[in-house]
């Protein structure tokens, strides 16, 4: 089993290295494929570590070699396989594949193509790291690499400002939350002793509460930030700036959900302390809350996915939080095959339309793209949990939980949103397919994507549809390892109830989205219109004004302070003042030259001037000596003594 | 009646005056042999010169033997004390003089080394100086500094400018005035114990315990300033850059060491037991005279824009950190003053020969003065050997290892610092720091600035000999390999001063 | 032969220095390389016959200097000096060799290895006075490398990065003189020998008073805040090669310094010292980065950078303990060939260019690719990114100083963030975006010279960062012997439980073993 | 008739002593100036030869001859300088001495 580990480990990093040695030079068909090609046979060799796990199979855990041992530390390049890793290895070597080989045709333009699958696999790679390493130190090396990835595919087109700028901002805001993550790993080292999982969680039942909790919020800041959770969460929506597949890939199926493995990964640790563990769940609610209700108004369609991976991010949050690991694990998965698929479809819309991303500028579109239009309404019904796809069984899972552990406050929020999500995703496939076909305005001939293309996406719209009936079977893997809480509500017929009355205020809320956006009198907004001026639109098509807070009162006062720091601080008073005292010196010896007159009378007079000074002192002072007795007595007389 | 005078030969001791009997005799010699057939080259005057100059030093390994066998002798009516200060001074001054002697080669001709008179009085100087370290009593010390003095002021006068002539008037003139000053003070230690032998005044004054100490520091100021005079101290410095300035640039260098280690030696006898037993006032204008002349002299060479002006500041800052040793008082210290000064006689002398070879006869256009600094502009290029030893002198002055002062410096500090002066050492180590400024203003001008436009090489060695650059490869050597001769030189030093009760 | 071969390291290229001014000056190119090279090899066999096991000082030398006075000229190196001389020697190598076209090439070359033989006189030092004589002694290289060769304030910033240097080690040499003192008062005799000197207890006042002597030398050199005005002027003014060298290893020499000198002579006042220092190095890391994303000149921003990284290193030095200090040693190898790349990266873009001003570029990634990943590349391991080499450092360095200090860690942790921002900041502004000048239009890529110098450093960027064992392993053995040395010779209780006592814990580790 | 006591002797030498460094300061006239160092040293002769007679001690009276000798000889070089330097400038005045400064 080694050999499939490192297979599926090393796969994609050979297809990077690959890729990149044709990286500055012009389109080459085979930097994409072969590592499309090492994609699947990572993609293989993870199914054969599945099947070997599902059948009862071991663990398989192998430490390649030493990286790091000084002092006490010890950390070697471990990596495991076990119910957890090989389910997120399976949703990463699934979605990738199937983004590599659709990039092949969604690339297929781009000056950059050789550039964009050595970043791709290297991004897989990276992530393959983060869920297969068998310790805290080895997931940060993931972390950071799935990170540095991001980084370099939002800015793959460099030339956009837009797009560099996202890049940076992304880097930065999940470098922020990885000082939380280190500062997250030293508690964990310092108090256990260790980074291996195994021993550092076997060790932390022994350790005081304080420790523990502090220790599960820093990992949690870290996982806070790569999973784009509030308050750092506007990276995602700029991120949308890289490639679709990009998108795709990086910000709605893998790396956004590394926040959520941490905390499942974790989860002996967050078992005991379910204060935090509130706190995780009340974030993710908020954040469920919160994104789907930017994307209500939102007029970017691939903003509109990427608030909806936030969103769903948020119910993942609210099961691990609930120490309902293995459901938060199993929407992971569910989420991550449709949401692909959808933004797949989302990179379609956008080569038909020559990169357009705003719906109310398309409509009508399923007459030319049907496929991708199936493919999208599918993946919404998914996404908006109508049985019997997939996102019924894990997010209704999720409600189901929330309830049960008598969170009725997070419950109903949940609930809330799931109407929410029905209507947006719905909006948006109403605006991009059904009513009038505004894009004609704009004289745009849209075409369906390649074929291949269509095929390589097939995989995920089967996932997306059937994935919820391995639901059983995934419980009883996984549970191998995470705590195995089935969850039931204890009646039968308030299951029913809540089954039946979350399905249709669904539907009612895809319904009513279908009534006001697939009709024919949607026109493109100018602005003018009576909703664009309410307060609530303002405020949610500002991002509660997020962004601009964060210019306005962290980007900039970090710049002018930069610029002050640097002009008034460093030149004038710290540089000032190492020059100034040699100034000090300077201009005394110019001031002081006078002495130097050159005129001899002068000069005699020093140093006559010089001895009379000495002789007042040693008059003085002879005095002193000699009627010290008398001076004391006075001194003392006068109370000085 | 006057009972007859009946002494021995013996308990004269006369062979304690051989060391500076030998530099007037070659001095006679050489008046004699002008009289005799004028006109002679100067070749033969600076030959014979450094015959006698040799000897002297022969007699000086003689007089070391004898010290290190017998201690300190005494000689011709107790006047002559050849301790190991002695000793040891007198092989910087008789050293240090041997280095300058053949500086007369010049290329170009300059009129005060065609007289033989010039080589005459040079010699009497020296025994002068020789006289004045090698006494206790303070009226040999008077006629010795007296006899130098004066010898002094004619040679430097005889270099036969405006500005040599204005310098010894200067010179000559707070002479006469430090001169009075010396004998007022020499007459109030007279009138408080009736002696003028230094060890006599000590234990006089021990004995009634400072009685009368208000007349005692008075006497104490008026050999301060006597004495602030000849080391150029701050205040009494004032003579020294014009001085430097107005005498060629070799003389300039030859008093920058001679001369003051002379006067160092009897501040030394004179002051160091007035310091130890207690003077506390004394110690506290030492102190002051220590800090000022160093920072004073290193901050106003600073601002120079000549470089013999600029080095002559540099020595009497240098003159105040030696006279530290005065203020510390320990056999470490009195050991580094001579280790420190027996470096600095290398590279100080070394530097100033550079500036002498540079000498030129008539100043161009471009050049504010005979060595103003855009001179040195862009050497590395012109002349870069010269530029990199002239570089190399400037390190040593500024104490960068392991150039020659360093040893000297760190050594002075270390003595400070055992004898737990902790401030001083700080400042003296910080005055290093301002001094490296303006050394390296000398080492940017001639490495990281072009060269004025039509100047070539030969300026910098316009004036140079064979002889002149073996003098100057000579300090160059003693510059740059100083720390193979630090160990024995130390051991010897110490010794000596250890043996002299110092 | 190579009982002597740190005496050869040092002097060899200066001797060959001192050769190389009889040679022809078109020629003199290829002897520097061949000479530098020939001193590459032997760091690299002084590497091979090193015992990883051995944790005190191997091949040592002795020569009496001035034993009146207790200086004699002591040798030797461990883990901690190891690598810094071999990447003296490297650095040396590959600057000569990939120097691009100057005037007087000859003077610059024979600086260069006059330069090389000060650098690795100061790490094989074991006298503090030889030690003093090689600190001193490589100032007047540098001074003349950016004097000579450097940009229009090249006078002001050579002589301000002397002399402020200078006055900072002169005020360690009293320092220096006023611990022999108290060597001689204890012991009678005479010595600066490093070795000797470790084996004083010093009271915790005596301790006070040298640490700050010596730090105000060692800070100066480091450079920390407030003394490091002087690097950016000179980062600023020098040639690349000069600030290649200066950053690589001239910088190490004050972090070297306080390894070797206070932490096992004062572990007393180390541990005094240990917070405002590590305040200190938190201001450096968090100021000198904002500072540098201010910055309109690439090459300030690499100064700049060097500041804020060498913060961490001060600040896992001053952790006190085994994690810390192996990763301050590791972060000043890896930032040396880190910040060395860096420099050569601008010298670079200077050399067709000729000038640093971000604003003047743009959209280099378009006609420089291959300049711009490795330029990413190295970028991304000065952020410090997992598996490159400064990573390493920095994550040991700051969990070294978490066991000391939780909330001081977290500020200082800080720097992941802003190192980010202006690294990241200042490659946007370089190469993303258009082509907006139109001098950048047909800039010519990386050429094979420039290769020859970045890509062993890329090399040596992940090789290390991915297994950094081989350096890792010797450092950590030389640094439990000094932690152990300081955790017995400490006196407060403080400090006795501030620094770990290795032989203790190992003896619990193993009894706790048993136990299972 | 009051006795002459060494004190007397003392305080003529003092303010002789003062007398000539007054000059010393004021006078411009280099010749002048001249004329004050020798009253500064002989002033001290007289105080050496008192005190001398006082202590019955005969070193008093060597440094005052000796004193008297370097006067002289003082005085010779002295005036050579003038000399030359009036043959030159035509004058003997101070303040055209200063060619050399700061």
């Amino acid at each position: 089993m080694e050999f499939y580990l490192y297979l599926a480990l090393f796969a994609p990093l050979a297809g990077s290295l690959f890729a990149s040695l044709f990286g500055a030079s012009k389109k080459n068909l085979i930097a994409g494929l072969v590592p499309s090609l090492l994609l699947f046979t990572s993609f293989v060799s993870s199914t054969i570590l599945l099947v070997h796990i599902l059948s009862g199979g071991e663990a398989v855990h192998v430490e390649m070699m030493t990286w790091m041992a000084t002092g006490d530390l010890y950390i070697p390049f471990g990596f495991l396989v076990d119910e957890v890793s090989v389910t997120m290895m399976m949703v990463v070597t699934i979605v990738s594949t199937v983004v590599h080989f659709y990039s092949i045709g969604y690339m297929d333009h781009d000056k950059a193509f050789n550039r964009f699958f050595a970043w791709l696999s290297a991004f897989v790679f990276s992530m393959m790291v983060l869920v297969m390493s068998d310790n805290f130190a080895g997931l940060f090396i993931g972390w950071e690499g799935v990170g540095l990835c991001s980084w370099a595919l939002i800015g793959f087109w460099y030339h956009k400002e837009s797009a560099t700028w996202a890049a940076n901002e992304a880097f930065i805001m999940n470098r922020i939350a990885d000082l939380g993550m280190l500062i997250g790993i030293f508690l964990v080292y310092w108090n256990t002793g260790t980074l291996q999982y195994n021993e550092a969680f076997a060790a932390m039942p022994s350790l005081e509460t304080d420790v523990l909790v502090w220790t599960g919020i820093f990992l949690f800041i870290g996982a806070m930030g790569k999973s784009a959770q509030f308050p750092l969460h506007t990276w995602l929506a700029d991120a949308m700036e890289g490639p679709t597949p990009v998108s795709a890939l990086i910000h709605a199926a893998t790396m956004v959900t590394a926040g959520v493995y941490l905390v499942v990964r974790a989860n002996p640790l967050y078992d005991m302390i379910p204060e935090v563990g509130i706190f995780i769940a009340s974030l993710g609610a908020f954040v469920a809350l919160f994104a789907a209700s930017m994307a209500l108004v939102n007029r970017d369609m691939k903003r509109i996915i990427a608030y909806s991976t936030l969103s769903q991010l948020g119910y993942m949050f609210v099961a691990a939080g609930l120490g309902a690991y293995w459901v938060a694990l199993f929407h992971l998965m569910a989420h991550a095959f449709f949401k692909a698929l959808l933004f797949l479809g989302a990179g379609n819309v956008m080569h038909a339309m020559h990169d357009e991303l705003d719906p109310f500028k398309m409509g009508g579109l399923k007459k030319a793209m049907k496929w991708t239009f199936i493919m999208m309404t599918l993946a919404s019904v998914a996404l908006a949990g109508i049985f019997p796809l997939a996102g019924f069984f894990s997010k209704d899972l999720i409600l189901e939980v929330a309830f049960i552990e008598h969170h009725y406050v997070i419950y109903s929020v949940l609930l809330f949103t799931a109407g929410l999500t029905a209507f947006y995703s719905f909006r948006l496939v109403a605006l991009i397919f059904h009513g009038e076909e505004r894009y004609k305005l704009f004289g745009v001939h849209p075409h369906e994507a390649y074929k291949f293309m269509l095929i390589a996406m097939s995989p995920l719209l089967l996932l997306a549809i059937i994935a919820g009936a391995f639901k059983m079977t995934y419980f009883e893997m996984v549970t191998a390892v995470l705590p195995a809480t089935e969850y039931h509500v204890h009646s039968a017929m308030t299951y029913w109830i809540m089954t039946i009355g979350t399905q249709l205020f669904v539907i009612l809320a895809i319904a009513y989205a279908y009534k006001k956006y697939a009709n024919s009198n949607v026109k493109v907004p100018d602005g003018t219109s009576k909703m664009e001026n309410r307060l609530c639109y303002k405020i949610l098509s500002n991002q509660y004004y997020i962004p601009y807070f964060y210019e306005e009162y962290l980007v900039k006062p970090y710049r002018e302070l930069s610029a002050v720091f640097w002009k008034q601080v460093d030149l004038k008073v710290v540089d000032a003042t190492v020059d100034g005292i040699a100034n000090i010196i300077y201009t005394t010896g110019e001031k002081t030259r006078g002495m130097q007159s050159g005129n001899l009378s002068t000069m005699l007079k020093w140093m006559v001037v010089g001895t009379v000074a000495l002789l007042t002192l040693a008059v003085v002072f002879g005095l002193a000596v000699r009627y010290s007795v008398e001076i004391n007595a006075i001194l003392s007389a006068l109370g000085v003594k | 009646m006057l009972e007859p005078i009946n002494v021995s030969l013996e308990s004269l001791n006369l062979m304690t005056l051989a060391p500076m009997l030998i530099p007037i005799i070659g001095a006679l010699l050489i008046i004699t042999i002008d009289i005799i057939k004028g006109g002679l080259h100067k070749t033969l005057y600076v030959g014979l010169s450094l015959l006698f100059l040799l000897m002297d030093f022969g007699a000086l390994l003689d007089a070391s033997g004898v010290f290190a066998q017998n201690g300190t002798v005494m000689g011709v009516f107790d006047v002559m004390m050849i301790d190991g200060l002695a000793i040891l001074s007198q092989f910087i001054i008789v050293g240090a003089s041997m280095l300058f002697i053949p500086l007369a080669l010049t290329h170009k001709r300059f009129h005060e080394f065609s007289y033989p008179e010039f080589f005459a009085l040079f010699l009497f100087m020296i025994a002068g100086f020789q006289f004045m370290v090698a006494t206790d009593n303070l009226i040999l010390v008077f006629v010795g500094l007296e006899t130098s003095s004066l010898a002094l002021y004619t040679l430097i006068a005889m270099h036969n400018r405006d500005k040599s002539f204005e310098a010894a008037v200067k010179y000559f003139t707070m002479g006469a005035l430090a001169a009075g000053f010396y004998s007022f003070g020499a007459m109030i230690f007279y009138a408080l114990t009736g002696s003028v032998e230094i060890n006599q005044i000590a234990s006089v004054l021990t004995a009634n315990k400072f009685e009368d100490m208000g007349f005692v520091l008075v006497a104490v100021v008026f050999m301060l300033a006597s004495f602030g005079f000849k080391l150029s101290l701050v205040p009494f410095h004032t003579w020294a850059p014009d001085v430097y300035e107005g005498a060629s640039a070799a003389m300039a260098g030859f008093m920058s060491i001679v001369p003051k280690i002379a006067a160092f030696i009897v501040v030394m006898r004179l002051f160091e037991f007035l310091v130890n037993s207690g003077v506390v006032w004394l110690e506290i204008v030492i102190y002051a005279f220590v800090v000022v002349t160093m920072t004073a002299a290193n901050i106003w060479a600073l601002i120079q824009t000549d470089v013999k002006r600029m080095l002559a500041y540099s020595s009497v800052s240098h003159a105040g950190f030696v006279m530290a040793a005065v203020l510390i008082g320990t056999t470490q210290a009195n050991s580094a003053l001579f280790l420190y000064w027996a470096l600095f006689t290398f590279t100080n002398l070394g530097s100033f020969s550079m500036l002498w070879i540079s000498r030129q006869k008539h100043l161009p256009a471009y050049q504010s003065s005979d060595h103003s600094y855009d001179k040195f502009a862009g050497m590395i290029q012109t002349a870069p050997m010269a530029a990199v030893i002239m570089a190399v002198f400037m390190l040593s002055l500024a104490g960068i290892p392991p150039f020659a002062l360093f040893w000297g410096k760190i050594y002075m500090i270390s003595s400070a610092v055992n004898a737990d002066y902790k401030v001083l050492a700080l400042i003296m180590a910080l005055n290093s720091a301002i001094a490296g400024y303006y050394y390296l203003k000398l080492i940017v001008y001639m490495f990281m600035r072009e060269p004025i436009v039509g100047s070539n090489g030969h300026v910098y060695v316009a004036n140079a000999t064979l002889s002149l650059k073996t003098i100057i490869g000579f300090a160059a050597i003693g510059t740059i390999f100083a720390l193979i001769a630090v160990n024995p030189l130390l051991e010897f030093i110490t010794s000596f001063v250890h043996a002299s009760g110092f | 032969m190579f009982d002597h071969i740190l005496s050869i390291l040092i002097f060899f290229p200066a001797l060959a220095g001192l050769f190389g001014f009889v040679i022809q000056k078109d020629s003199v190119r290829a002897y520097g390389v061949a000479v530098a090279a020939i001193e590459f090899a032997l760091s690299l066999w002084l590497w091979y016959a090193f015992d990883a096991n051995v944790s005190g000082m191997q091949f040592m030398e002795f020569l009496p200097l001035v034993p009146a006075f207790g200086i004699n000229y002591i040798l030797g190196v461990d883990g901690v000096s190891l690598f810094i001389i071999i990447l003296a020697s490297f650095f040396t190598m590959i600057g000569i060799a990939s120097l691009s076209d100057t005037k007087n090439e000859k003077n610059m070359i024979i600086t260069l290895l006059f330069l090389q033989m000060t650098m690795v006189g100061v790490f094989a030092a074991l006298d503090a006075i030889v030690f003093y004589i090689f600190w001193e002694l490589s100032l007047v290289p540098m001074l003349y490398i950016i004097g000579a060769w450097g940009g229009p304030l090249r006078i002001y910033a050579s002589v301000k990065f002397f002399l402020y240097t200078f006055a900072g080690s002169l005020v360690m040499l009293v320092g220096m003189l006023f611990m022999a003192y108290y060597f001689y008062q204890a012991t009678g005799t005479w010595s600066f020998a490093i070795l000797d000197w470790y084996r004083l207890i010093l009271p915790e006042t005596f301790q006070l008073w040298l640490f700050v002597a010596f730090f105000i030398g060692f800070a100066i050199k480091v450079p920390m805040f407030p003394f490091h005005t002087w690097l950016p002027y000179a980062h600023g003014q020098a040639p690349t090669i000069g600030s290649v060298i200066l950053a690589a290893i001239l910088l190490k020499m004050g972090t070297y310094a306080f390894i070797r000198f206070s932490l096992p002579m004062f572990p007393d006042a180390s541990v005094f010292f240990m917070f405002p220092i590590a305040v200190i190095a938190i201001i450096m890391i968090i100021y000198t980065a904002m500072v540098a994303y201010a910055q309109e000149d690439i090459k300030q921003v690499v100064a700049y950078s060097s500041i804020s990284h060498m913060g961490v290193i001060i600040l896992g030095t001053f952790a006190l303990n085994v994690e810390g200090i192996t990763g301050s040693v590791f972060l000043m190898i890896a930032h040396g060939v880190v910040s060395g790349a860096l420099f050569l990266l601008v010298g670079v873009i200077y050399d067709r260019r000729h000038t640093k001003m971000m604003s003047e570029f743009g959209g280099l990634a378009q006609v420089m690719p291959r300049y711009a990943t490795v330029f990413g590349l190295m970028l991304m391991a000065s952020v410090g990114l997992p598996l490159t080499i400064n990573f390493v450092g920095e994550f040991l360095s700051l969990l070294g100083f978490y066991k000391q200090s939780h909330i001081l860690t977290l500020l200082a942790g800080v720097a992941i963030i802003v190192g980010a921002i202006y690294m990241l900041a200042a490659y946007k502004r370089m190469f993303f975006g258009n082509v907006t000048n139109e001098k950048n239009k047909n800039l010519p890529d990386v050429n094979t010279r420039e290769w020859l110098a970045l890509i062993p450093l890329a090399i040596i960027t992940v090789w290390l960062g991915v297994y950094p064992k081989p350096v890792l392993e010797p450092i950590n053995n030389s640094v439990e012997s000094i932690v152990q040395l300081m955790h017995e010779k400490s006196i407060t209780a403080e400090a006795k439980e501030r620094i770990p006592n290795l032989i203790k814990d190992a003896e619990a580790a193993t009894s706790a073993q048993e136990a299972h | 008739m009051m006795e002459i006591t060494l004190n007397h002797y003392l305080v003529l030498s003092t303010i002789l002593f003062a007398i000539g460094l007054v000059g010393v300061m004021r006078r411009k006239n280099l010749l002048m100036l001249f004329f004050a160092t020798e009253i500064l040293l002989n002033s001290v002769n007289i105080a050496f030869a008192a005190i001398s007679h006082f202590y019955g001690d005969l070193t008093g009276q060597m440094f005052a001859f000796f004193v008297i000798a370097i006067a002289a000889s003082e005085v010779a070089v002295g005036l050579g300088l003038l000399i030359v330097w009036h043959k030159r400038h035509g004058n003997i005045d101070l303040d055209t001495m200063s060619t050399m400064r700061g």
